[in-house]
């Protein structure tokens, strides 16, 4: 007699343990011969050599556009949170808490439209 | 049950080494990966409260677990917030360190 | 004492041991991504905390916020800001020892309110379905609250949108 | 015929009762032993169901290339073994023995923990999947939750895989691929809201029963308008979250080589691989547990019921993939955002109205 | 579902929650054409809040399970934030035009930070206190860092930013340790747990609780040692916005304060009133001292509104409830928060009026303002005097309530540190007038007043002049707001 | 019932404000000097009709009282009202400011507005302060004369002199020591309150309840809390560097009330104030007061001896002379064997020294300053022979000098008299010392001011040197000549006949004593 937990703690030791086997495995049985240029970064054809130094450190200027979506998701990943229980209680609340929801929905609502009229949803 | 001080004990010990982080840190961002360890212990600290304090009412009062639903929440908008502000420093100032944050004397 | 309770212990150790680990790996990883990580990993072990405290709607949220949201927009900020991000800059700031100091001395304290007072602990099995409960809760008593949030939420992305973007 | 229908479930009980008698011996405590069987019998299943989907996706890789072919007037693997069904075998033969090439620069730790990680949401998730009646590992009171908070770890393994790499196309490759895979995240969790409502809690085997009036049809997908409406928002979105094609974006070979995976190969790679896979059977299973009823259904064993559901949706999935073009990233993220969430909080609003108006009329 | 009571007392929470969504609403559909409504509308938004605050005089009723609590002294405070908010909204306006094209989101967020003022004043409950500080805390950040071309307001807001979340994150320990000690989140059963409780353990923890608020409250208040962030925040922010900052968060971090230490945590008076005389001693010499060698305008308000803080928490220090004395330290603390209301809003307007004319912010840049504008030449003298604490301005009358309930208490040697703190003082603010008024600039032209700025000016001069010659009605208000606290008037 | 206090305080407010209003024009700057003087000369009008017209010199009571509750929570009062001590010091205020005015719309050049309007604000602050009996409206007053007076030393002071430095020192001596008062104000209050009762701010209620009367500590701290701020003012030693700062900074106009009105604010104080609300403490500290006066009076007259400035002389020779008002003072309340005719005559000695040292110190600086005017230097080296070469203002200086140095015949000498006669029965040794001052204030006047300045010899190459600068000595000018004639008058009529003030001081006096136990 295990807790659910413990079910769900013995699914997570086998979550570790069940890509592990795979890659040990194959760390055991695989041949290891790397050479530079295997090893060179992937660079469509060019050669990593003759990128200068500072190119060689990998950045890309990334756009914040990335940002701001994490930033929208994160908010309405949260959102989600809170619908949760709500549904699981709605039965027993009646009415008057779909009023409040809808009112916390409206209130998200808007602040997606605010994020879709100033074109952040836009991947331009 | 295991006796309350021991969630407590990890909670502490996990504030600290947030407040460690967040008071030592040269990088923003890691400041604030620091600050969001205090605030994740702060939760430990709430729940486990909920979970062994004798509960206010009969029935089963969820204070502590609201409560740390909030901070979860607060603490989300707070990255959401600091990081942006990061972002934006960055872009005028090309850093996130904030010992290089320092055209006022701090 | 009893199986259950060992093995409560255990998942308690494991999971403290895993949060606390993570933490030291967020303060102290140069690399920030790997300081990300470690964070992750600390909320992973807090979540697993939750778990032994039978909170399981916090737990999950935890991941699910914590880890899946709120890193998330960690390493994007990280990737953002990289760029000049100097290597032979140590991690720490010039007053690391004075902060080590202060962390240890507020532990301390907190040692002492840990385990020096009597908190009036009780022992209670949890009967049911407490997500109802907690729906039901938010829905009444933490009515407030619960709206307030979401308008903060509304303004926090009005706001770092107006910061971040371009 | 109800042996046929409790068969896994009596087999479990026989296996735990043999482990009974096996460890009484041992002389332990009563606690002890109960506790041990059981976590030897968790440990069995959780082997036994990763062994089943391991079978399940080589037959998921044949059956897809097979299709394709057929779909676009090829013949698809036919070398090893009959109808090419050992194909999938022997691949998996070279993945294990492929070597393992990691780029100098990269961040060799984080480098292998990518795969790792995006694998652990597909086996965690796996803990609350009810593959039949009676047959889930584990009925938790936020199963829901629980699937969607694990997926979101998935996205970090994408994204660290990416960086980890360090190659500018794997870190572009894994950045879009986070930000495809949190915006469908969005719609994709609201729309389960609705369903939730309707039956009043996130346990999936609950979910399961709510569905079991009217001989086994009382599927929320006939839950007209908001069920249906639910589970297309779902379906696409799941999709899309999973990465498949239309939606497959963040690996589009034809924009930014292989996206996250460009610098992964051998074991590591297949890893990615399997986990994609994982997860699109993953997603399956919870639209049909959701959506169609799970296991329920009228004559045949539950069981059979809920695979048949799950395949009948994959087999839906690859027909998407085959037909449809790629879409654009823009139109990817307008998808999400302008149609699919706005549906789902709609959806939400009328279900929450439709709910008290049905109970009246005592549906 | 909340009662039509519960609506009724929390209006003008509703009024600006609803008026700064509709404020975005509008910026989203109009976009250019209603830049200059938007400002009128959130003035109205003020302006009603302020009318529906008054609605609520004379109760006193806990609403939504006891979390908040709408009484005569949260009554106060609203009225506070939202002539706060009308005023720094007046004289916001000329300063955004040309610094920022986002005028609906500036004015969306500080409509909120003046609704989560709102909500701090009520709070009563660990949880409402935390998410209203927390709210008024993050729209601040941004307010601070609005302006996101300008280095110094990122600056200032990453320096907010991350002070900010440090002290909240240490108050909120002590918040949980509170939940921990009494197992519920609301103040009555807070106290009620001290009241039964007082073994050295539980008084260890409610110390130990105590610090750790008073660390996220100090931040807002910027007490020593938490007010690092200040000077450079003030100086980067755009200056309405420090306007704002230097009495909107401050009020009503005193008003938490308050109401946590002497509603929650009446059992530890000693305690936390020596905790908190050390940090006032510290708060006004440190404030006035580095005050001294300041070159910039906002920097030296901002070391000047950190000293005043010191002289506010004598006041509370110096609480005594007993009895119908006028110097129960309470009312000299409000008193003194609606004399630098309207004081060192007047002194920021007069800053941003010059900045809006010429974008000069140094003192040095003031010399020959009396020739330029002799008028805020003229109402820097009464503000400054007014912050300095002589008379006849509304700072006197402040001044003279907390050192009073100092002497009441017979803490003299805080009382005359304060004094002499105060002295020190007029040596900063003089080396602004001394600028303005003895010293020639180069600049020579006339600067224009826009009707906005003028209005909240005169506006604040005359309640600086008028508190002083006729504070009978503002010691009133102040009596009245107290009476939560068991205090007849 | 004609308000009068309430009139004279609002006159020279409402004169402030209307000088505002005047409109700018090319004629902007005569106009407003010209409303100031005459506007301030009804103040004066006012004041004289009060004090020889209605004030009743036989009664030591208030006169004129006004009372109406202002701020009820804490018992403040404006309670308004003049008696033996106040009137001639209300009177004074308002002469010199109409002199100082009329002298000033003739020097004073730049920022015309401006000087006006602070000056007629410094008037109120003046006159609020002798006219009011609550302690809190009183501190307001004393408050509000500061801000002027900074002005006025700040902008119209002599550039070379550091009137910014001066100024600011002057305002932080003075709010430093005004501050303590306040918490001795509050602390009053607080101790004559009880839980059902208000306390009370008004002079003659704390006078009749002497507080602290059971807490000898703080009786004693409150009484040096206030005692210091009014010796600041006065200025004591070792309180009084500030003044000679100020006075050689400040315009002459501005000297002229610093010295004749401003010193006085502290001596009105010690008497309004200490003397009747801390008798106890005043006497157990009297002997200390008339150390630190003697010090004063030979110190103030040894430091004038050194000055090379004229100004600066006459600076310190106020620190002689006022030492002389805090010696009456502290002997009429001293502890002693005396007799009460003796204690009020030193207490009538000082209160007339008051007034004396407001007339003859404000013409002294008005003399000092028009000689500045001509020579555009006050160094006394530069100086010899002059009442050859401008017989009419060697007189007038003469004149002044000496009732300054107290020749019989002349005010000084009268109230310095009696100030002694009246010292020496209770602190004969401090009264001896301070004799020495007198003789080396005399000393130093004599050789410093009359032989270096009016004796001598005439450098007349120097001069004539200097007139290629634009720099002539002249004698006095009709305008000059108007402006110090009524103090040289004063100065003589009291010389002769004292009892036109005497008479006024004395009922008051010996209603103070009678009040004091011995």
């Amino acid at each position: 007699m295990l807790d659910r937990y413990g079910v769900v703690a013995l699914f997570a030791f086998m979550a570790v343990l069940f890509p592990a086997i795979p890659l040990v495995f194959s760390w055991i049985i695989r041949p290891k011969k790397p050479n530079k240029s295997k090893t060179t970064t992937y660079e469509c054809g060019l050669e990593f050599e003759d990128f200068p130094e500072e190119a060689q450190q990998v950045w890309v200027q990334f756009r914040v556009q990335y940002f701001l979506y994490a930033i929208i998701f994160v908010v309405f990943d949260i959102e989600a949170v809170f619908l949760y229980p709500w549904a699981v209680a709605y039965n027993a609340l009646g009415l008057y808490a779909l009023v409040e929801m809808v009112l916390f929905l409206g209130i998200l609502i808007l602040a997606l439209a605010y994020a879709w009229r100033k074109g952040l949803l836009e991947w331009a | 049950m295991i006796p309350l001080p021991f969630y407590l004990v990890i909670a502490a010990a996990l504030f600290c080494v947030g407040l460690y982080g967040a008071l030592a840190r040269r990088n923003a961002i890691a400041i604030l990966i620091g600050i969001e360890l205090m605030l994740n212990a702060v939760n430990l600290n709430l729940v486990a409260f909920w979970r062994y304090i004798k509960p206010a009412s009969p029935t089963m009062d969820l204070a502590g677990q609201v409560f740390a639903l909030f901070v979860v929440t607060l603490a989300a908008a707070e990255a959401a917030i600091g990081l942006a502000l990061v972002i934006a420093i960055y872009r005028s100032r090309d850093t996130v360190n904030v010992e290089d944050v320092d055209l006022m004397k701090w | 004492m009893s199986t259950p309770l060992v093995l409560t212990y255990v998942g308690f150790l494991i999971m403290a041991a895993v949060a606390i680990c993570g933490g030291l790996i967020a303060v102290s990883a140069r690399n920030l991504i790997r300081a990300a990580l470690g964070l992750i990993l600390s909320f992973v072990g807090v979540a697993g905390l939750y778990f032994v405290l039978e909170a399981e709607f916090i737990a999950v949220v935890q991941i699910l916020v914590y880890v899946g949201a709120i890193s998330i927009l960690v390493l994007f900020a990280v990737m953002l800001t990289r760029g000049l991000m100097r290597r032979d800059l140590s991690a720490q700031n010039s007053q690391w020892i004075a902060a080590l100091v202060v962390a240890l001395v507020l532990f301390s304290a907190l040692l002492l309110v840990a385990t020096g007072t009597n908190w009036k602990v009780a022992e209670t099995k949890i009967a049911g379905d407490l997500i109802p409960k907690l729906g039901e809760q938010l829905m009444t008593t933490y009515l407030l609250p619960f709206e307030a949030v979401s308008l903060l939420l509304l303004a926090a992305l009005v706001g770092a949108i107006v910061i971040a973007r371009e | 015929m109800d042996i046929l229908n409790n068969l896994f479930v009596s087999l479990y009980v026989w296996v735990a009762d043999l482990l009974h008698g096996l460890l009484g011996g041992l002389g332990l405590a009563k606690d002890a032993e109960a506790a041990l069987v059981s976590a030897i019998m968790v440990l069995l299943v959780i082997t036994v169901i990763l062994l089943w989907m391991v079978l399940m996706v080589l037959i998921l890789i044949w059956l897809e290339r097979k299709n394709a072919a057929r779909l676009q007037d090829r013949v698809g693997p036919n070398r090893v073994g009959p109808w090419g069904l050992l194909q999938p075998v022997a691949d998996t033969i070279k993945m294990f023995i492929k070597e393992d090439i990691v780029p100098a620069n990269a961040d060799k730790f984080v480098h292998t923990l990518a795969p790792m990680v995006a694998m652990m949401p597909a086996v965690l998730a796996f803990a609350v999947i009810p593959w039949g009646k009676g047959m889930q590992p584990v009925d938790i009171n936020i199963g829901v939750l629980w699937i969607v908070a694990v997926a979101s770890i998935g996205t970090i393994g994408v994204f660290i895989g990416g960086y980890g790499s360090n190659n500018k196309y794997s870190l572009l490759g894994g950045m879009r691929a986070v930000a495809q895979m949190v915006s469908y995240e969005i719609p994709q969790v609201l729309t389960m809201v609705p369903i939730v409502l309707m039956v009043g809690s996130m346990s999936l085997v609950k979910i399961n029963e709510a569905q079991s009036g009217w001989f086994g049809l009382q599927w929320f997908i006939f839950a007209v308008p908001v069920g249906p409406i639910a589970f297309v928002v779902y379906y696409l979105s799941a999709l899309a979250e999973v990465g498949r094609t239309p939606f497959d974006l963040p690996e589009g070979e034809s924009e930014i080589v292989a996206g996250y995976m460009t610098e992964y190969s051998g074991m590591k790679w297949g890893l990615f691989y399997l986990a994609e896979y994982f997860n699109f059977f993953i997603v399956c299973t919870i639209a049909a547990t959701l959506f169609l009823g799970g296991w329920n259904g009228p004559i045949l064993p539950p069981y059979v019921w809920f695979i048949l559901k799950v395949y009948g949706l994959i087999l839906l999935g690859m027909w998407i993939r085959m037909t449809w073009p790629r879409f654009r990233v823009d139109q990817l993220m307008n998808l999400a955002w302008k149609v699919l969430v706005p549906i789902a909080l709609v959806n939400i609003v009328l279900a929450g109205l439709g709910l008290p108006i049905f109970k009246t009329i005592g549906f | 579902m909340p009662d039509a009571t519960t609506l009724y007392l929390i209006l003008p929470e509703i009024t600006l929650a609803v008026f700064g969504m509709v404020i975005l609403a509008v910026d989203l559909i109009w976009r250019e054409r209603s830049r200059a409504a938007l400002a009128w509308l959130t003035v109205l938004g003020f302006v009603i809040a302020l009318a529906t605050a008054l609605l609520g005089w004379g109760w006193n009723m806990a609403l939504f399970a006891q979390m908040y609590v709408v009484d005569t002294f949260a009554i106060f405070f609203k009225l506070l934030a939202a002539i706060a908010g009308i005023l720094v909204t007046l004289v916001s306006l000329d300063y955004l035009r040309d610094r920022t094209p986002y005028r609906g989101e500036f004015l969306a967020l500080f409509t909120f930070a003046v609704l989560a003022m709102m909500m701090m004043a009520s709070s009563a409950s660990l949880l409402m206190i935390y998410l209203s500080i927390e709210f008024l805390s993050y729209m601040s950040y941004l307010l601070t860092g609005f302006l996101r071309e300008d280095k110094k307001s990122n600056e200032a807001a990453i320096k907010y930013f991350l002070y900010g979340a440090i002290t909240s994150a240490l108050m909120l320990y002590g918040l949980s340790l509170l939940y921990g000690i009494s197992g519920s989140l609301n103040f009555a059963d807070i106290t009620a747990t001290f009241a039964a409780r007082n073994d050295v353990p539980t008084r260890i923890v409610a110390l130990v609780s105590t610090a750790l608020v008073i660390a996220g409250l100090g931040f807002k208040i910027s007490l020593v040692p938490f007010h690092q962030w200040a000077p450079d925040t003030y100086e980067g922010a755009p200056t309405p916005v420090t306007a704002f900052l230097s009495v909107g968060p401050k009020a009503v971090g005193f008003a938490v304060l308050l109401r946590v230490l002497l509603t929650a945590l009446p059992a530890f008076k000693n305690e936390w009133i020596a905790l908190l005389t050390v940090i006032s001693v510290l708060t006004m010499t440190l404030g006035n001292l580095v005050a001294l060698r300041q070159k910039n305008v906002k920097r030296l308000l901002a070391y000047s509104s950190i000293a005043q803080a010191g002289y506010i928490l004598i006041g509370l220090v110096s609480v005594n409830l007993n009895g119908a004395s006028p110097f129960s330290g309470l009312n000299g603390v409000l008193i003194y928060l609606f004399a630098y209301l309207f004081t060192n809003l007047g002194a920021f307007t007069c800053v941003i009026a010059i900045e809006n004319a010429t974008g000069a912010v140094e003192i040095d840049d003031y010399k020959g303002l009396v020739k330029r504008a002799p008028f805020i030449a003229a109402l820097f003298v009464i503000f400054f005097l007014s912050l300095a604490g002589i008379p006849p301005t509304a700072g006197f009358i402040g001044k003279f309530f907390v050192f009073g309930a100092a002497l009441r208490e017979g803490f003299l040697v805080l009382a005359a540190i304060g004094v002499i703190n105060s002295v020190i003082s007029v040596f900063y603010y003089f080396s602004v007038v001394r600028a303005a008024f003895f010293e020639a600039g180069k600049d020579t032209a006339p600067i224009r007043l826009a009707p906005p700025i003028t209005f909240s000016l005169v506006v604040s001069a005359a309640l600086v002049l008028v508190m002083a010659v006729y504070p009978e009605p503002f010691f009133n208000l102040a009596a009245w707001s107290m009476g939560m606290f068991g205090v007849a008037k | 019932m004609v308000p009068w206090l309430s009139l004279l305080v609002a006159l020279p407010l409402i004169g402030a404000v209307i000088v505002l209003l005047i409109p700018k024009s090319a004629q902007a700057d005569s106009q407003i000097k010209w409303f100031a003087i005459i506007w301030s000369l009804v103040p004066l009008a006012v004041a004289s009709f009060l004090w020889f017209g209605l004030y009743n010199p036989a009664v030591s009571k208030m006169q004129f009282e006004e009372t109406a509750m202002w701020i009820s929570a804490i018992n403040v009062r404006y309670h308004l009202g003049v008696d033996g001590l106040s009137m001639p010091l209300v009177w004074l205020t308002t002469l010199l400011t109409v002199l100082s005015l009329y002298y000033s719309s003739f020097t004073i050049h730049e920022r015309i507005r401006e000087f006006f309007f602070m000056f007629l604000l410094l008037e109120v602050g003046m006159l609020g302060v002798f006219v009011s009996l609550d302690f809190f409206l009183f501190y307001v007053f004393w408050e509000l004369g500061l801000v002027p007076m900074y002005f006025l030393i700040a902008i119209w002071g002599h550039k070379e002199d550091r009137p910014l430095y001066s100024s600011i020192k002057f305002f932080l001596y003075t709010l430093a020591g005004s501050v303590f008062m306040l918490l001795a104000i509050i602390a009053m209050y607080i101790n004559t309150s009880s839980a059902t009762t208000l306390g009370t701010f008004d002079f003659i209620e704390l006078a009749a309840k002497k507080p602290f009367a059971n807490d000898w500590t703080f009786q004693t701290l409150a009484f040096w809390a206030i005692f210091i701020a009014f010796a600041i003012k006065v200025p004591l030693f070792p309180f009084h560097t500030w003044l000679p700062d100020a006075h050689t900074a400040a315009p002459t106009a501005g000297s002229v009330i610093l010295a004749g009105i401003l010193l006085k604010l502290g001596t009105y104080g010690i008497v309004r104030v200490l003397v009747p609300i801390f008798p106890q403490a005043f006497q157990a500290n009297a002997t200390i007061i008339g150390i630190l006066a003697a010090i004063s009076i030979v110190y103030g007259a040894l430091a004038a001896m050194a000055q090379t400035d004229f100004k600066r002389l006459i600076a310190y020779s106020s620190v002689n002379h006022m030492g002389y008002v805090i010696l009456g003072i502290a002997a009429a309340v001293a502890v002693g064997a005396a007799k009460v005719d003796d204690r009020a005559i030193a207490l009538n000695g000082a209160i007339l020294q008051m007034f004396n040292h407001g007339v003859i110190t404000g013409a002294l600086f008005f003399i000092v300053g028009m000689l500045y005017e001509r020579a555009h230097t006050r160094a006394l080296a530069e100086f010899g022979g002059l009442g050859a070469k401008i017989p009419v203002y060697g007189a007038i200086l003469l004149t002044a000098t000496f009732a300054s140095l107290g020749l019989p015949g002349l005010a000084g000498f009268i109230s310095e008299f009696m100030v002694f006669r009246g010292a020496f029965a209770t602190m004969s040794v401090l009264s001896t010392i301070s004799v020495l001052g007198i003789v080396f204030g005399a000393a130093m006047l004599l050789w410093k001011v009359i032989q270096k300045v009016l004796l001598g010899a005439f450098d007349d190459a120097k001069w004539k040197e200097k007139e290629s600068h634009g720099i002539h000595l002249n004698d006095l000018v009709r305008f000059e000549a108007i402006t110090v004639a009524p103090l040289i008058f004063l100065m003589v009529l009291i010389g002769v006949y004292p009892s036109v003030i005497l008479n006024t001081i004395n009922t008051l006096s010996t209603a103070i004593l009678s009040a004091i136990k011995f």
